[in-house]
């Protein structure tokens, strides 16, 4: 099948493989582990085509083989869902499955009623009920990754390699996605797939390859290995899971939300959030779960002061009852937002790690007489590098060559430097590792106990479980529960995200 | 069948600058009498089509996210090739070699020449990867010199009946130069709404890695669409130069502002991926009324500049304020 | 296009070549002063020195309804179409200063001779320097008609003098700034030159700058043409040699009246009535003012 | 220490256009003894200092992935402003009303025009969200069209020796246009690179939308540069109206072009977020140095479009070359 050997790939500097092997066992689903910043992508990225210039060989059944781009790899048969989105925001669904594929009719027209065809097919094969017409820049991130598993899926390939595909679905997705890996392996095609939820790699995973600091490990069977041996193989090293600290809630109100609207824009007036109340205290964490699509960034992005003029309700800090109308009085007022698509919305790419940790906050710690001052812009930076263990070659590097789960952390960095008192944090470990995860747990309960209010997004109920004090449930813009953590069970909480009150 | 209809109903609420060119019209017809006339009409109509040939090729190149900034000396050059050849021919006195051309082939040569500065364009583009801001000015600069040598800094100059047909000539009733500006708003929205180069142009403009990754050959879809981008200004110089019966070695200065003007007016975004052929269009006829319009109305010139500017900025805050209500 | 009634005041329109040189502002606010004077309607239209937009302006003059156009023309063949265009709706033009080259197309022109003025201006720049010493030329927009005209004018007679020798041919697009700039680079190569031919007054006071600041003005004669207000005190203080002045007035109410008689019935008018070029020193230089006589 | 030794090499290799320019003065030295000496080094010097000053405006606005075309315009207006309020005054016969202006004060006058019309640019930008591109080409054609209703359509001239002092002075030995732009860019690398402002231009240009959610008061920092953009403008004007003893109508006509040229050619790129004030200043030297050199070369007329467009798609080209290998 396809095989990699003795693979290192350099990028200046940076040595992101040193002397790979990999091989894909057919008709298997062979499973890609390894901590942020392993070499994950990296690999996937030579298997593909996208990278040509590496030193190592490819074999494909057999016979060496270079690809010299990603056509090539398609061609004999390889498709990658990468793990960032690589959608074409302006096209349709439609246009972005198709694209680079398109069928054309006898007259070099396109065709495009056979291409919506086929694509309304394959989108109902992975349950996503939108019009194909959709641009895709309207479609929420996780339905944006299951048009990225659709165009790949149309190739017809022999194999799939799927970097992180359920980092942006819900559960119900992840099933989809599980039933039609299942069929590709009925039809005997390979799956190469990466994912830091590890109790997903035991329900499908047939066999596993831990790769660590752009080296491999080991490889082996699934079944003849469990949970904390991955782990271990993965870190090197144990990894303390963090216990929820009890009684750490203090009774200070921190932050009052009543009756909270939203309107979808000026001439649609339908409430993606309806008449929302909740509170915050001081060290609290307030998980909030619900499908995709409930109005949870929204909810956020609407206390953050991004829609002022389609908001009603009151919010209140530390009891003041205040009006933020735009991000800059969300930062004085103490709020601070880890965006949901770190990508679009979080860093800046082209600007170096010590710049993006220190944006927020350049006039309290950099600037000194309204000069800015390096030294203590670095400083401030290794001081968040270091806390937050964010894995980068300097905190000179360019943002944009970390990681993501790094980028994560350097973000969370930039808003721990404002020192906020409320954090909103939009499924803030999506994408990350098992190792930063818990290291990130570790970090929110540390927040809460020194008395910051957290509001937390999560699509996933270990994490919700993992640290919220208490959870909200939301369905289609309305709070459908709201219970302490004590009484909440898996079942109500997803019973509540499907009901419609 | 009812979502074909609905994404019509989008596509035709993407046309917003159809609303400014209403109230701009209306005003203009309100105020002068001589605007609602036929002759008024095909006026305009004719008077646009040079820039809607250079915006078309124009709006190609900035769905790419790309600009080209050569496309007025361009029209120049290949102007005054096509007068230059079918009036001299090409003379060899060493050789003793002399080649004369018909108006077909000297039209022929003139817009080769386009597509061949055009290709070089993209040549440079992609291969070095030199942003094309800059490459198309040093094109701007190289095609104006250019001319000067190949004129001499003279106007070539008493062309003929023949060569003043294509822009001047009427056609079943139709000033000639709008069948030919219709013919290439048809060709290309063809090209960028039905086939496989359109996609392309618009996949690269909306995100050019993820073209890259989805394996399209972007250099090769940045070289065809900068040599159509040069063809069209030759084909605009053509009519330039038919409708004087003169190639002006000076012709098509800041052209190039016009029709990007056009194109932006029309609704296409500078960062590429976003607008249309049709937006472009409604864009040059915006701007060729208002120019109409400004005379009609006995507007002194120093105030049409300043009014002119101000009807730009108004046609694009409507846009924007209705765009964003729908 | 469709017959206006009767009683509504007649309208002229002006279309200049460009109102982006002052020498054309005069020329056209002068046509316009005329044409009110005689109790007509003006437009004045701005062709920009592109001869597609000047075409688009007869368009819509015509369409428009105008009874006259006094005329700029911005190009000698290019415009001719547009003549013919006007002629044919029977509407009569009447060019000013520069020429088309066709005789029967428009009703009347009215010249200045930018050839003939330049070939008179040469012969003094001859004289005054004794024939021998280097010059520089500045040319105006390579590619504009007056340019050429005024430079062949000029060679016509100077390059009959080989020891006269030109050093530097440069353009300066009829623009003080770039004049500036480039003379202060050819002064760099040739600090020794003795005169400076300038295709227009704008580009006379930069290279007059230019050597000013380089402390050779004294030593060098610049010749500049049009005529223009800074030129006409420049050649008081002895800064300036000469400048060729032609008569924007004069022309611009010539044309107007010519069009007042047409529209009066009048039919006989001479094709070409040129308007001669003086020659402006130091010498007759009370007699002048910007662009003219002084008034009396 | 040593990462800062470090990051000074590296913002040093990517000055790039530093060997592009070194290339080019070498060839012109070996053709023309007159290209290195004193006089024409300030002479080079003094030329593009207008350039300069409209460039480093250009290259914020830039930075924060914008374009400003009006400048050329609005040097044009503040400079006629500034020497017609020197000369005249302002005079409102109707009351009976005259107030005289000092050199200072009518300076004063002319920059706060520029600072105004910058301010418009970027009101009209933030807040009704219209593209840079439009807004400016707006302002390019209505601030052209406010000169000539100032001016009507004549120079304003004469402006005396004390007015001349700005263009054409030395101080120290140093012409005084070139203190005057050294300033504007010892100020705006103080800017860029030392100020929360500055960071803030680059990370607007990097990531518009992630900046906003970091509290960065984003139309603020935009309406700031576009005023800054303007003032520089009209320093650029009074340069130019010093020099000339005189406010051309016309001035400054394609200015844009070449300020955005020396803006690209320097390596900032038109998408934003990256580049230096350093980069465009190198850029601008290349073109002075090039324009210097042709006439010094006695290039013809003709032959100097066509080398210049070469040339300066030979420097990009190998800065190209050269920042890949690096
Ligand atoms: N374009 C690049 N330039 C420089 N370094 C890079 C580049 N791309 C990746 N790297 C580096 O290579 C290493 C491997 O990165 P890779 O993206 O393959 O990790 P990963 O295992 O996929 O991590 P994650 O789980 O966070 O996605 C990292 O140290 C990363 O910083
Ligand atoms: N640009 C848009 N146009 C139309 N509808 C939209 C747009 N953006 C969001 N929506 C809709 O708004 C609602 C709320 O979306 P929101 O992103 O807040 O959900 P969420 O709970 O955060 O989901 P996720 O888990 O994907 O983050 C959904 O019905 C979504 O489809
Ligand atoms: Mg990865
Ligand atoms: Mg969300």
């Amino acid at each position: 099948m396809l095989v990699a050997e003795n693979i290192t790939k350099k990028f200046s500097g940076v040595t992101a493989l040193d002397n790979v092997c990999l091989e894909l066992h057919e008709g298997k689903v062979n499973a890609i582990l390894g901590e942020n910043g392993a070499g994950k992508s990296t690999l996937m990225k030579i298997l593909s085509g996208v990278y040509q210039e590496y030193e190592g060989q490819l074999l494909w059944n057999g016979r060496p083989v270079r690809f010299l781009g990603t056509k090539e790899a398609q061609d004999a048969g390889i498709a990658i869902i990468h793990q960032e989105l690589n959608l074409i925001p302006y096209l349709s669904i439609t246009e972005n499955i198709f694209l680079g594929q398109e069928l054309e009719t006898i007259w070099g027209a396109l065709n495009k009623k056979k291409m919506r065809q086929t694509t309304t097919e394959l989108l109902k094969k992975l349950k996503l009920d939108v019009d194909p017409d959709t641009q895709v820049n309207e479609l929420k991130v996780g339905q944006q990754q299951l048009v990225e598993i659709a165009k790949a899926l149309l190739l017809n390939p022999q194999v799939i390699i799927m970097d992180e595909p359920t980092s942006a679905i819900t559960d119900q997705e992840v099933e989809t996605l599980f039933d039609i890996i299942n069929e590709l392996k009925q039809e005997n095609k390979t799956i190469a797939y990466i994912s830091h939820k590890l109790d997903e790699l035991f329900r499908i995973a047939d066999r596993y390859i831990v790769l660590r600091d752009g080296k491999s490990i080991e490889s082996g069977e699934m079944a003849g290995i469990n949970q904390d041996q991955l782990i271990q193989k993965m870190v090197g090293r144990e990894i303390f899971v963090h216990q929820k600290p009890a009684l750490s809630v203090s009774q200070d109100q921190l932050l009052s939300v009543q009756h909270f609207s939203l309107k979808r824009s000026a001439k649609r007036p339908e409430l993606v959030l309806d008449n929302l109340s909740f509170t915050l205290k001081r060290g609290e964490i307030l998980g909030i779960f619900g499908l995709m699509g409930a109005g949870r960034t929204e909810l956020f992005e609407a206390l953050f002061g991004l829609h002022p003029a389609l908001t009603s309700g009151k919010v209140s800090i530390e009891r003041q009852e205040v009006k933020i109308t735009s991000p800059v009085e969300a930062v004085k007022a103490g709020l601070a937002l880890v965006p949901e698509d770190r990508k679009r919305d979080g860093i800046v790419p082209i600007m170096e790690v010590k710049q993006n940790i220190s944006l927020a906050s350049l006039g309290y710690h950099v600037e000194k007489n309204g000069v800015l001052n390096n030294n203590a812009e670095a400083q401030l930076a290794d001081k968040y590098i270091q806390e937050l263990g964010i894995k980068t070659s300097s905190s000179g590097q360019l943002i944009k060559n970390l990681s993501g789960g790094n980028q994560q952390k350097a973000i969370l960095g930039k808003w721990l430097a404002t020192h906020p008192k409320i954090l909103l944090l939009d499924e803030p470990t999506r994408g990350i590792d098992v190792h930063a995860k818990s290291e990130i747990y570790r970090l929110i309960l540390q927040l809460a106990a020194s008395g910051l209010g957290i509001l937390m997004v999560s699509s996933e109920l270990p994490e919700i479980f993992a640290v919220s004090d208490r959870v909200l449930v939301l369905s289609e813009g309305k709070l459908t529960l709201e219970t302490p953590i004590e009484n909440a069970t898996e079942d109500k909480l997803l019973k509540a995200a499907i009901s419609k009150k | 069948m009812q979502t074909t209809l609905e994404s019509q109903k989008k596509r035709l609420a993407k046309l917003q600058p159809l609303i400014a060119l209403f109230v701009l019209c209306l005003i203009i017809g309100l105020l002068s009498d001589k605007f609602f006339t036929v002759s008024n009409f095909w006026n305009v109509l004719r008077q646009i089509s040079v820039n809607i040939c250079l915006s078309v090729g124009m709006t190609l190149v900035v769905l790419m996210a790309g600009i080209d900034l050569s496309v007025g000396s361009v029209l120049a050059l290949c102007g005054a090739i096509t007068a230059g050849l079918f009036k001299m021919g090409i003379e060899v006195p060493s050789q003793n070699l002399y080649v004369g051309f018909t108006l077909l082939g000297a039209s022929v040569a003139g817009v080769l020449t386009g597509a061949l500065l055009g290709f070089f364009n993209g040549f440079v583009i992609t291969r070095f990867k030199v942003p094309s801001f800059v490459a198309t000015l040093a094109m701007l600069t190289v095609a104006r010199g250019l001319t000067m040598l190949w004129t001499k800094g003279f106007p070539i100059s008493g062309l003929g009946e023949q060569f003043a047909y294509m822009g001047t000539g009427w056609f079943l009733g139709v000033p000639v130069p709008v069948w030919i500006s219709a013919t290439v708003v048809g060709l290309a929205v063809f090209l960028s709404d039905k086939t496989k180069l359109g996609r392309y142009i618009y996949a690269i403009g909306g995100n050019e890695n993820a073209s890259l990754l989805s394996g399209i050959n972007i250099n090769k879809v940045k070289v065809i669409v900068y040599t159509i981008a040069g063809a069209l200004a030759a084909v605009g110089g053509l009519m330039v130069t038919s409708r004087l019966d003169s190639a002006q070695p000076n012709a098509g200065t800041g052209y190039e502002l016009d029709s990007i003007a056009a194109v932006v007016i029309g609704g296409t975004s500078l960062s590429g991926g976003k607008g249309s052929i049709w937006g472009t269009v409604l864009g040059a006829i915006i701007i060729g009324v208002l120019n109409n319009g400004l005379v009609l109305l006995n507007v002194s010139p120093f105030w049409q500049q300043v009014v002119k500017g101000f009807v730009i900025l108004l046609a694009v805050i409507i846009d924007k304020v209705n765009s964003k209500n729908g | 296009a469709e017959k206006k009634d009767s009683n509504a005041p007649k309208k002229m329109a002006i279309i200049i070549s460009t109102l982006n040189n002052p020498w054309f502002v005069f020329l056209a606010d002068n046509a316009a002063a005329k044409a009110k004077e005689l109790g007509y309607e003006t437009k004045i239209f701005d062709s920009q020195n592109n001869t597609a937009l000047e075409s688009d302006h007869f368009e819509n003059a015509l369409v428009s309804g105008y009874s006259a156009i006094l005329f700029n023309p911005t190009d000698a063949e290019g415009s001719v179409v547009n003549v013919r265009k006007a002629k044919a709706a029977g509407v009569p033009v009447f060019c000013m200063d520069r020429e088309i080259n066709a005789t029967d197309a428009a009703t009347s022109q009215i010249l200045s001779d930018s050839y003939s003025g330049c070939v008179e201006l040469a012969k003094l720049f001859v004289q005054q320097t004794n024939k021998k010493g280097t010059y520089v030329e500045l040319l105006g927009l390579v590619g504009d008609n007056n340019t050429w005209a005024r430079s062949q004018g000029f060679h016509s007679v100077v390059d009959n003098y080989p020891s006269l020798k030109m050093v530097a041919q440069q353009s300066a697009d009829f623009d003080r700034n770039k004049a500036m700039d480039v003379m202060e680079s050819i002064l760099q190569a040739n600090p020794n030159i003795d005169a400076v031919f300038c295709g227009n007054d704008a580009m006379a006071m930069g290279a007059y700058q230019a050597l000013a600041a380089a402390g050779k003005a004294s030593k060098v004669k610049v010749f500049g043409f049009d005529g223009a207000d800074d030129v006409v005190s420049a050649i008081k203080d002895g800064k300036i040699a000469a400048t060729g002045m032609q008569f924007p007035k004069v022309m611009a109410q010539t044309a107007a009246i010519y069009a007042d008689e047409y529209l009066k019935g009048k039919r006989e008018f001479a094709q070409k009535l040129p308007v001669a070029v003086e020659l402006v020193t130091k010498k007759n230089i009370e007699d002048y003012a910007a662009f003219g006589k002084k008034e009396q």
